[in-house]
């Protein structure tokens, strides 16, 4: 199949979040050849599963959807989702890639009609819900899914549910003995775009976020604020689904920390100033944020957006890294601290605290090329190879903490890289 | 090209079959859609179904075919017929998952699908295959404007990729302001020490860069043509012009620093007050070795005032987010050459995203002092300067003496006539006012690509005069196909940030040529052969489609006739929403392809209790919503009948009147959210029709219709369960005023 | 089974007469229980504590805690410093490591210790006792010889501080260490979980000097074990314990109180639990009976 | 003002932050603090005293000598580790606050009769005079500190715990007439004296 297709003029886009996306559509618009390789069952990545971007207030999924309609258009790119990869051998314009395809147990016969997933007992966590959620063990990951088919998790392979899933699908769309495969493909150039994730917040004890109910973190929260999230776009805290009125953000959840994640994660003040928009607009007058900074790092014209919250009598800024948090009988969040700006102790009681947490590289915990250099936090920095010899290009928040506007930028840099490097090996080919 | 023959494929799949009459939505095809041919299949999306198509298309040569499946947005993969033309009845998404269960809504369920394939089977009768533009051009090379790190990276990145470049600076030499730098910021691990600039090395490999053409002491005289056949005069300092062709642009002309006698209070024009620019100039002077004042005096203490009018709206709002670094760097100047200086660095928030965060810590370990504050006035005292701050932390009003204040002052970008200026001052000059004639003279003489277009002769700018994409996954979008910015004067950044700017312009440039040559749209269009026709001969010079068209692609030719550069044009359908006398269409979306649809549904009488409602969808945000309301199974009124649309620009009112001439108890339309932060990707298109239609308000009562008949309303992408309560608000309030009294008369 | 052998640092507060020399008895019962040999170090002598750095200064507290390591490192090879105490094992771990890193105070260091016979050459690893139960021994094996299961007991388990910060046991968390609510439950005994004053200072030395605000942190210590229903409160620190118990009776003075919450030690409960006696758990070293954990002792 | 802390001011001038690097046990961390405020936060006796500990690093950097090095608030420090643990710039914060303690205690601008620091000294004589700390010796004198009859003041209002700690056998009376000491009594005084002198030769001379 795919393997027979790649050549070395194939560009090879190492995951399908906003950055894969991107540097797989702007390599295939110049007329290029690229496979894009995701580990979900779906494109997107985290950029899916937030509720709305800064500073425009507008939907992640728009953006998606443009990015959906040009690939459906785009002959160039061949998505494969449920795929990661194994080994990258091989040098500059001759790379062997070895792939790891995982079962789906759906086959492209899926019309997403829906029928598996009413049929199924069982229930899964909803991965798509940082798993505030249950989902059906036949899921579609979510409206935007590309492809728009469905998913068997593997939990329930070789159980009646799985027997029940394919009876009730018409359109023999069920393929219970679908096996992991593993395919070797040939690719000219690399770009690298497996992301970030969201620091393990447990970790950062002081505030409980293993302990308390309500201490969530930032991507939580943007599920909560989402209509198509588990609470259908109210702000309910986890606990006793109490309406979440009052509303503390910490930063630097895990960032600049040398016990935890040594960099700046770039995005999670704005991230904040953007949620407490969520607030307002849920509760007016009544909403009552609280941001805990050390700097409030907004650069460029994001300023303005900074400013227009400073403004807003519904929000609070307080200079300061929390301490501690205690849970009260209620199950409301006490924080400790002292605000350093003149030194003003505090013990603030909140419904629910948001933690800002930071972002860390994907790259952390997968099997990379050998020749990619990393950063003390993870990020890919270049190549260990001599300049003219690297042909694996990092791209998006693989490469730094980067909001989406220039994870989508650092992306089409990485495109053009790519591009380099196939055009180098057919001029050499050419001239052979 | 062969004759045209239609085929109509009616899918029974996913429940259609249980919840409709199929082999009735059968016969509306070949009875009232006339198509020539019928099929029905129980799963057509399969590779049976596919291949039945594929054959009627080989065998039976048919050239347009009708699916009357689910929406236009699944199953794309299956559904590609690249040699036919292809319209989409969809009766899953938008008719069997959103009309309410049960037996009592088989009748408008029934119509509802029947109605969508008498739409489907009308609009492809007036479909064509686009061809693509036959005038498309071949150039494929690049100029780039502006020769400082940004522009050198664009071109020499883009000549790597095998791409022509021609570099036009304005000086003498290459290097801009990265040129005058001593050292840059760490952009490598450790993010430890300042490092090399790297910018001389740059313009050597640019410099002998066979693919690269570089015009020194050179600006751009004049800028005509559009993607794939640039015309460009260059202007020697020496006067003399040369003319050059290009595929598209990338401009990267960079910032100019605030003036800093601007900032008298923090000592700006004091004798040891200088900005960032000038402890440069005293650091490359000392070349390493310790620095020296102006007056020759080696400084041993420093100051550095962050936000130097910045983030102040008397001066520059906005951040410029590269000067914390800066001052942290220019701060370590002095460390490496003398530990024993002392350093202040007074910020608000200090703003070293990323990485770093290493390069703060490293100042700190230097002993670089960092103190939170707000200074208020920085004055003489005796052979230095005082400065006097509020210390936030301490909460204490401080005093530190220096021998010298660096002000970090801001990045304004030169991003040359500011737009929305320049189309006051045509206006004006336009009815007569020499003052206006003046002014835009003055405003033409700092412009940067002198473009000839009709809408001004730069690239309008989105704020504080940075010319920077409105979009957040989309930075390239320009509002000039094939004109990228790069760098500074895009928004305010580091060198880093710069380069990796400038790599992916020049990749966005080269991909405008690409698209070009081969006659294809751009982003967010992206590959659509279909492009603007028009009859000039019904055409009446009433210049709407030059003056709305969001991306300027319209001129006009001698004769006053709108000239349209189909390269230019993103295929947004915005001139066709504008034309009033409707001389303007593409080949597959055209007032025809619209309108004969409005007009093929069956309407009720105006007994049956069965009000019809228009809805003219958004194809990016509306459309998908509603799509999504479907795959949620949101029930809606199933007396509306919905038109995807290009964009709400692109909506001629014709199709309005139309509509309520035909019977229609109302119109809805669903575009995205418009003001200053519009989500509409052709820029106002919601705004256009809104403005449109409080025109036609005159003209509704002239009918004596209610104002209420025709509304807009702003859908976003995840209003799926929003804009069911919208239609169904709608038509309950139709519903409630009763029958449209032009039923019968259509 | 051979007996591991430890390098023993009691330390002054355990010396007999001391204000922790009831903890001594008990450790022997356990130790002796679970193969722990403790041979004390020769003429040890005082850490310098958490307090001694007002006077004494950086080199002189280094020096202190190095000739106990030399000691062991001279007359002990291959054993690890083993303290009960807490302060004792971090001043002598924090000077291990210092000394370690910094090169040119391992050389003063060694230049004062000659001049008491001794040098140091940095081998030695100071550990606490708990250290050792947990990693060496390990929660199943000190379960194994539990004889009379303290059932009934709930008990609060007070980690305290420095057992716990900078350095941790087990590499567990600073905020909720759960090694101490594990062992009450490897003796049978039920653990008051979601005792949120588990790491609260109790003032440490400053109890001395500062004994309002010591005790405003000791009564919080203890009424939060009221809240929890505890019988008792657990502690592996000497300083935690003897401030927790012998301060209550001045905060029922002074704030008309009437805490009466007995404070163990971890190995009391489980000297009891290994059969051991009152008097061999040090029972009668307490100054609030610890009334449950006698009864199933002289049962 | 001591010979010391006149040589210090000669030498430093009002560079406290260069004073603090050179002579404060782990100062030179302290220009490494970005002013979170974690450890201001997390101090347990933090209610009581002025300046928090990220608030006496600002004043250092600002050169406030005489206000940090008079400040009661690094006499406050219980050692309970806190600040360290939390500290996101991992500054040895309770060193940092020991190693001020012992400067200013050393240049003797210490708050006079600040209680902290009375214990510390008596508890240091104790404890150098035998090389082990005798319990009662140490509390007797902490009682004793202002003067005798404040000293039996303090000793009856203590006399409920110290018997009860008798009783207990763990306040031992004998020990007022001899208790534990090492046996290297001379050796460890001797290399304390070293230590000194070490200390004497790397410091302000």
């Amino acid at each position: 199949m795919t393997a027979s297709i790649a050549t070395s003029q194939t560009i090879l886009v190492v995951g399908g979040g906003i950055s894969g996306m991107t540097a797989a559509l702007e390599a295939a618009e110049c007329g290029k050849q690229v496979i894009l390789v995701e580990r979900n069952a779906t494109l997107g990545g985290r950029t899916a599963l937030l509720y709305r971007y800064f500073p425009k207030m507008c939907h992640p999924t728009c953006g998606m959807e443009i990015n959906l309609r040009r690939i459906k258009a785009n002959r160039n790119v061949r998505v494969m989702t449920m795929t990661e990869v194994l080994e990258v051998k091989g040098l500059r314009g001759d790379y062997t890639v070895k792939l790891k395809l995982s079962p789906r147990y759906v086959n492209s016969n899926c019309t997403a009609c829906g029928e598996c997933a009413k049929a199924v007992d069982a229930e899964i966590d909803n991965p798509y819900e940082y798993n505030l959620a249950k989902t059906s063990a036949a899921y579609l990951p979510h409206n935007m899914a590309y492809p728009m088919h469905y998913v068997i998790d593997p939990s329930i392979i070789g159980t009646s549910d799985a027997d029940k899933a394919k009876s009730a699908c018409r359109y023999d769309a069920i393929d219970l003995d679908m096996k992991e495969e593993t395919v070797e493909i040939k690719a000219g150039a690399v770009v690298w775009a497996t992301g970030w994730k969201p620091y393990d917040a447990a970790r950062i004890q002081p505030y409980g976020y293993d302990r308390f109910d309500n201490v969530i973190t930032s991507v939580e929260f943007e599920r909560l604020a989402n209509p198509h999230g588990p609470t259908g776009g109210k702000l309910l805290r986890p606990s006793d689904g109490k309406e979440a009125r009052n509303i503390a953000f910490i930063q630097c959840a895990g960032s600049r920390d040398e016990n935890h994640l040594r960099h700046c994660s770039r995005i999670c003040c704005m991230a904040s100033l953007k949620q407490t928009h969520y607030v307002r607009e849920a509760y007016g007058d009544d909403a009552k944020s609280t941001i805990y900074y050390i700097d409030i790092r907004v650069i460029d014209r994001l300023e303005d957006f900074y400013q227009q919250v400073k403004k807003d009598p519904a929000v609070s800024f307080i200079k300061s890294k929390v301490a501690k948090i205690v849970e009260d009988k209620e199950g409301n969040l006490v924080l400790h601290g002292v605000d350093t700006e003149g030194y003003h102790r505090y013990a603030t009681t909140h419904d629910l605290v948001v933690l800002a947490v930071g972002m860390e590289p994907e790259t952390n915990g997968i099997k990379l090329p050998e020749d990619m250099l990393l950063d003390s936090s993870g990020f890919i920095e270049g190549s260990t190879l001599p300049e003219g010899a690297e042909g694996i290009y990092g791209a998006g928040a693989a490469t730094s903490p980067l909001d989406v506007n220039r994870a989508a930028q650092s992306a089409t840099a990485a495109a053009l890289r790519a591009i380099q490097v196939v055009h180098k090996t057919s001029t050499v080919e050419g001239a052979r | 090209m062969a004759e045209m023959k239609t085929a109509a494929y009616i899918c029974s799949g996913c429940g259609l079959g249980d919840k409709l009459d199929v082999p009735q939505l059968a016969k509306i095809a070949q009875k009232e859609g006339k198509m020539a041919l019928v099929r029905e299949h129980g799963f057509l999306c399969n590779a049976e179904g596919v291949q039945m198509i594929r054959d009627d298309i080989e065998k039976e040569e048919v050239t347009h075919i009708c699916i009357a499946a689910c929406s236009r947005r699944a199953k794309t993969d299956a559904f590609s017929f690249p040699t036919v033309a292809m319209t989409r009845a969809n009766l899953r998404e938008g008719v069997v998952w959103v009309v309410a269960e049960g037996t009592e809504h088989d009748e408008v369920r029934q119509e509802m699908a029947d109605d969508y394939v008498r739409m489907a089977c009308a609009e492809l009768k007036k479909a064509k295959l686009p061809a693509g533009n036959p005038n498309h051009t071949h150039l494929k090379n690049l100029m780039v404007v502006g020769g400082g790190m940004s522009g050198m990276t664009a071109a020499f990145e883009a000549a790597e990729a095998g791409y022509e470049v021609i570099l036009v600076e304005k000086q003498a030499s290459l290097g801009g302001w990265a040129g005058k730098l001593w050292k840059r910021v760490p952009f490598k691990a450790p993010y430890a020490e300042p490092q090399e600039t790297g910018a001389s090395e740059l313009a050597a490999r640019v410099g002998s860069h066979p693919l690269i053409k570089v015009h020194l002491n050179t600006t751009v005289a004049e800028t005509s043509g559009a993607p794939g056949r640039f015309a460009i005069k260059l202007a020697q300092e020496s006067g003399s012009l040369t003319e050059v062709s290009v595929g598209a642009i990338v401009q990267a002309t960079g910032f100019a620093t605030y003036d800093i006698n601007k900032l008298p209070e923090l000592g700006g024009g004091l004798d040891h007050v200088v900005d960032h620019a000038g402890l440069e100039a005293l650091a490359k002077a000392s070349n390493g070795g310790a620095i020296k004042r102006h007056d020759g005096k080696e400084v041993k203490s420093v100051v550095f005032l962050q936000c130097a009018g910045q983030r102040d709206e008397k001066h520059l709002p906005y951040c410029s987010g590269h000067c914390c670094a800066t001052s942290i760097k220019q701060a370590m100047y002095f460390k490496d050459a003398n530990p024993e200086v002392s350093t202040v660095v007074v910020y608000d928030d200090l703003r070293v995203p990323g990485m770093g965060e290493d390069f703060y810590r490293s100042a700190q370990h230097k002993g670089v002092v960092f103190a939170k504050g707000k200074a208020s006035k920085v004055e003489t005292s005796g052979n230095g300067c005082r400065v006097n701050y509020r210390d936030l932390i301490l909460d204490a009003d401080n005093v530190i003496e220096a021998d010298l204040v660096v002000l970090a002052t801001g990045q304004v970008p030169s991003s040359g006539v500011d737009i929305a200026a320049w189309d006051k001052v045509t206006k004006e000059a336009e009815g007569g006012s020499e003052e206006a004639k003046q002014q835009k003279s003055e405003l033409k003489s700092i412009s940067i690509l002198n473009l000839t277009y009709r809408q001004g002769p730069d690239i309008p700018k989105l704020k504080y005069g940075f010319a920077d994409s409105h979009f957040i996954c989309f930075p390239y979008e320009t509002q000039r196909t094939g004109i990228y910015t790069a760098g500074p004067v895009r928004r305010p950044m580091d060198i880093l940030q710069a380069t990796e700017d400038a790599t992916g312009a020049a990749l966005k440039a080269i991909q405008a040529a690409e698209n070009a040559s081969l006659g294809r749209a751009a982003h967010p269009r992206a590959g659509d052969l279909s492009f603007p026709n028009v009859r000039l001969e019904g055409c009446t010079q009433c210049k709407r489609c030059t003056v709305e068209c969001p991306f300027g692609a319209i001129d006009e030719d001698e004769k006053r006739f709108p000239l349209f550069n189909e390269q230019r044009c993103r295929r947004c359908g915005t001139c066709m929403g504008a034309c009033p006398v409707r001389v303007i269409s593409f080949e597959n979306y055209s007032v025809d392809t619209v309108g004969s649809q409005i007009k093929a549904i069956e309407i009720p009488d105006e007994f049956s209790d069965k009000p019809r409602i228009l809805v003219l969808a958004c194809e990016n945000d509306a459309y998908p919503a509603l799509d999504m309301a479907g795959l949620s199974r949101i029930v809606y009124s199933a007396f509306v009948r919905i038109i995807p649309v290009r964009c709400l620009g692109s909506v001629n009112t014709i199709w309005i009147t139309d509509a309520l001439n035909s019977g229609y108890d109302g119109v809805m339309m669903m575009g995205c959210k418009k003001g200053d932060e519009y989500q509409c990707h052709f820029v106002k298109g919601s705004e256009l029709a809104g403005y449109r239609m409080s025109k036609i308000g005159d003209t509704l009562t002239g009918m004596g219709l209610e104002p209420e008949r025709v509304s807009t309303f702003e859908v976003a992408i995840t209003d799926n369960q929003k804009v069911a309560g919208l239609i169904n608000d709608y038509v309950a309030q139709l519903v409630e005023m009763g029958p449209s009294p032009m039923k019968g008369f259509g | 089974m051979a007996k591991k052998n430890y390098a023993f640092y009691p330390g002054c507060s355990s010396q007999k007469g001391a204000s922790a020399s009831n903890f001594v008895p008990s450790i022997e019962v356990m130790c002796d229980k679970l193969d722990i040999q403790l041979n004390e170090i020769p003429d040890w002598n005082c850490c310098s504590a958490s307090i001694g750095y007002g006077e004494g200064s950086q080199l002189s507290r280094l020096v202190l805690n190095a000739r106990n390591l030399a000691l062991v490192e001279q007359n002990m090879p291959g054993q690890d410093l083993v303290s009960g105490c807490p302060a004792c094992w971090l001043a002598t771990r924090e000077t291990a490591e210092k000394l370690n890193e910094v090169d040119s105070l391992m050389a003063d260091t060694n230049e004062a210790l000659k001049e008491a016979g001794l040098s140091f050459k940095g081998t030695v690893k100071a550990r606490h006792l708990v250290e050792v139960l947990i990693e060496d021994v390990g929660y199943d094996a000190m379960k194994a010889p539990v004889v009379k299961p303290l059932e009934g007991l709930k008990i609060a388990g007070y980690v305290g501080c420095q057992t716990n910060r900078p350095f941790g046991i087990a590499g567990e968390s600073f905020e909720n260490p759960q090694y101490l609510d594990k062992m009450i439950e490897t003796v049978g005994a039920e653990a008051a979980t979601g005792y949120e004053q588990k790491i609260t200072c109790c003032g440490g030395a400053l109890a001395f000097s500062e004994p309002e605000k010591s005790q405003k942190q000791i009564k919080d210590i203890v009424e939060s074990a009221y809240d929890h229903g505890a019988d008792m409160i657990v502690t592996p620190c000497q300083l935690c314990q003897a401030n927790v118990e012998i301060y209550q009776s001045e905060i029922n003075k002074k704030k008309g109180t009437n805490l009466t919450m007995p404070v163990v030690y971890y190995s009391q409960l489980m000297t009891v639990a290994y059969g051991g006696n009152a008097k061999q758990a040090g029972l009668d070293g307490n100054v609030l009976r610890p009334q449950k954990l006698l009864d199933i002792a002289s049962k | 003002m001591s010979e010391l802390n006149q040589k210090a001011v000669a030498l430093y001038g009002n560079n406290f932050l260069k004073e603090v690097t050179e002579r404060v046990e782990d100062g030179e961390w302290v220009s490494m603090c970005m002013q979170c405020g974690v450890c201001a936060g997390s101090c347990p006796l933090g209610p009581h005293w002025e300046h928090s500990p990220q608030k006496i690093f600002r004043m250092i950097m600002a050169g406030k000598r005489d206000e940090v090095l008079t400040s009661d608030s690094m006499w406050m420090c219980t050692s309970c580790y806190s600040c360290i643990v939390r500290c996101p710039r991992k500054l040895p914060i309770t060193h940092i606050m020991h190693g001020l303690a012992h400067y200013a205690n050393r240049l003797d601008v210490a708050p006079k009769g600040q209680p902290t620091r009375e214990l510390a000294r008596v508890f240091w004589n104790n404890l150098i005079k035998t090389g082990r700390v005798n319990e009662l010796k140490f509390s007797l004198a902490v009682y004793f500190k202002d003067g005798f009859s404040q000293g039996i003041k303090n000793l009856l209002s203590m006399q409920v715990i110290a018997l009860g700690l008798m009783k207990a056998k763990r306040l031992n009376p004998m020990e007022i007439i001899g208790g534990h000491k090492c046996k290297d009594v001379g050796g460890i005084q001797k290399m304390l004296a070293k230590a000194q002198e070490i200390e004497a030769r790397r410091q302000i001379s």
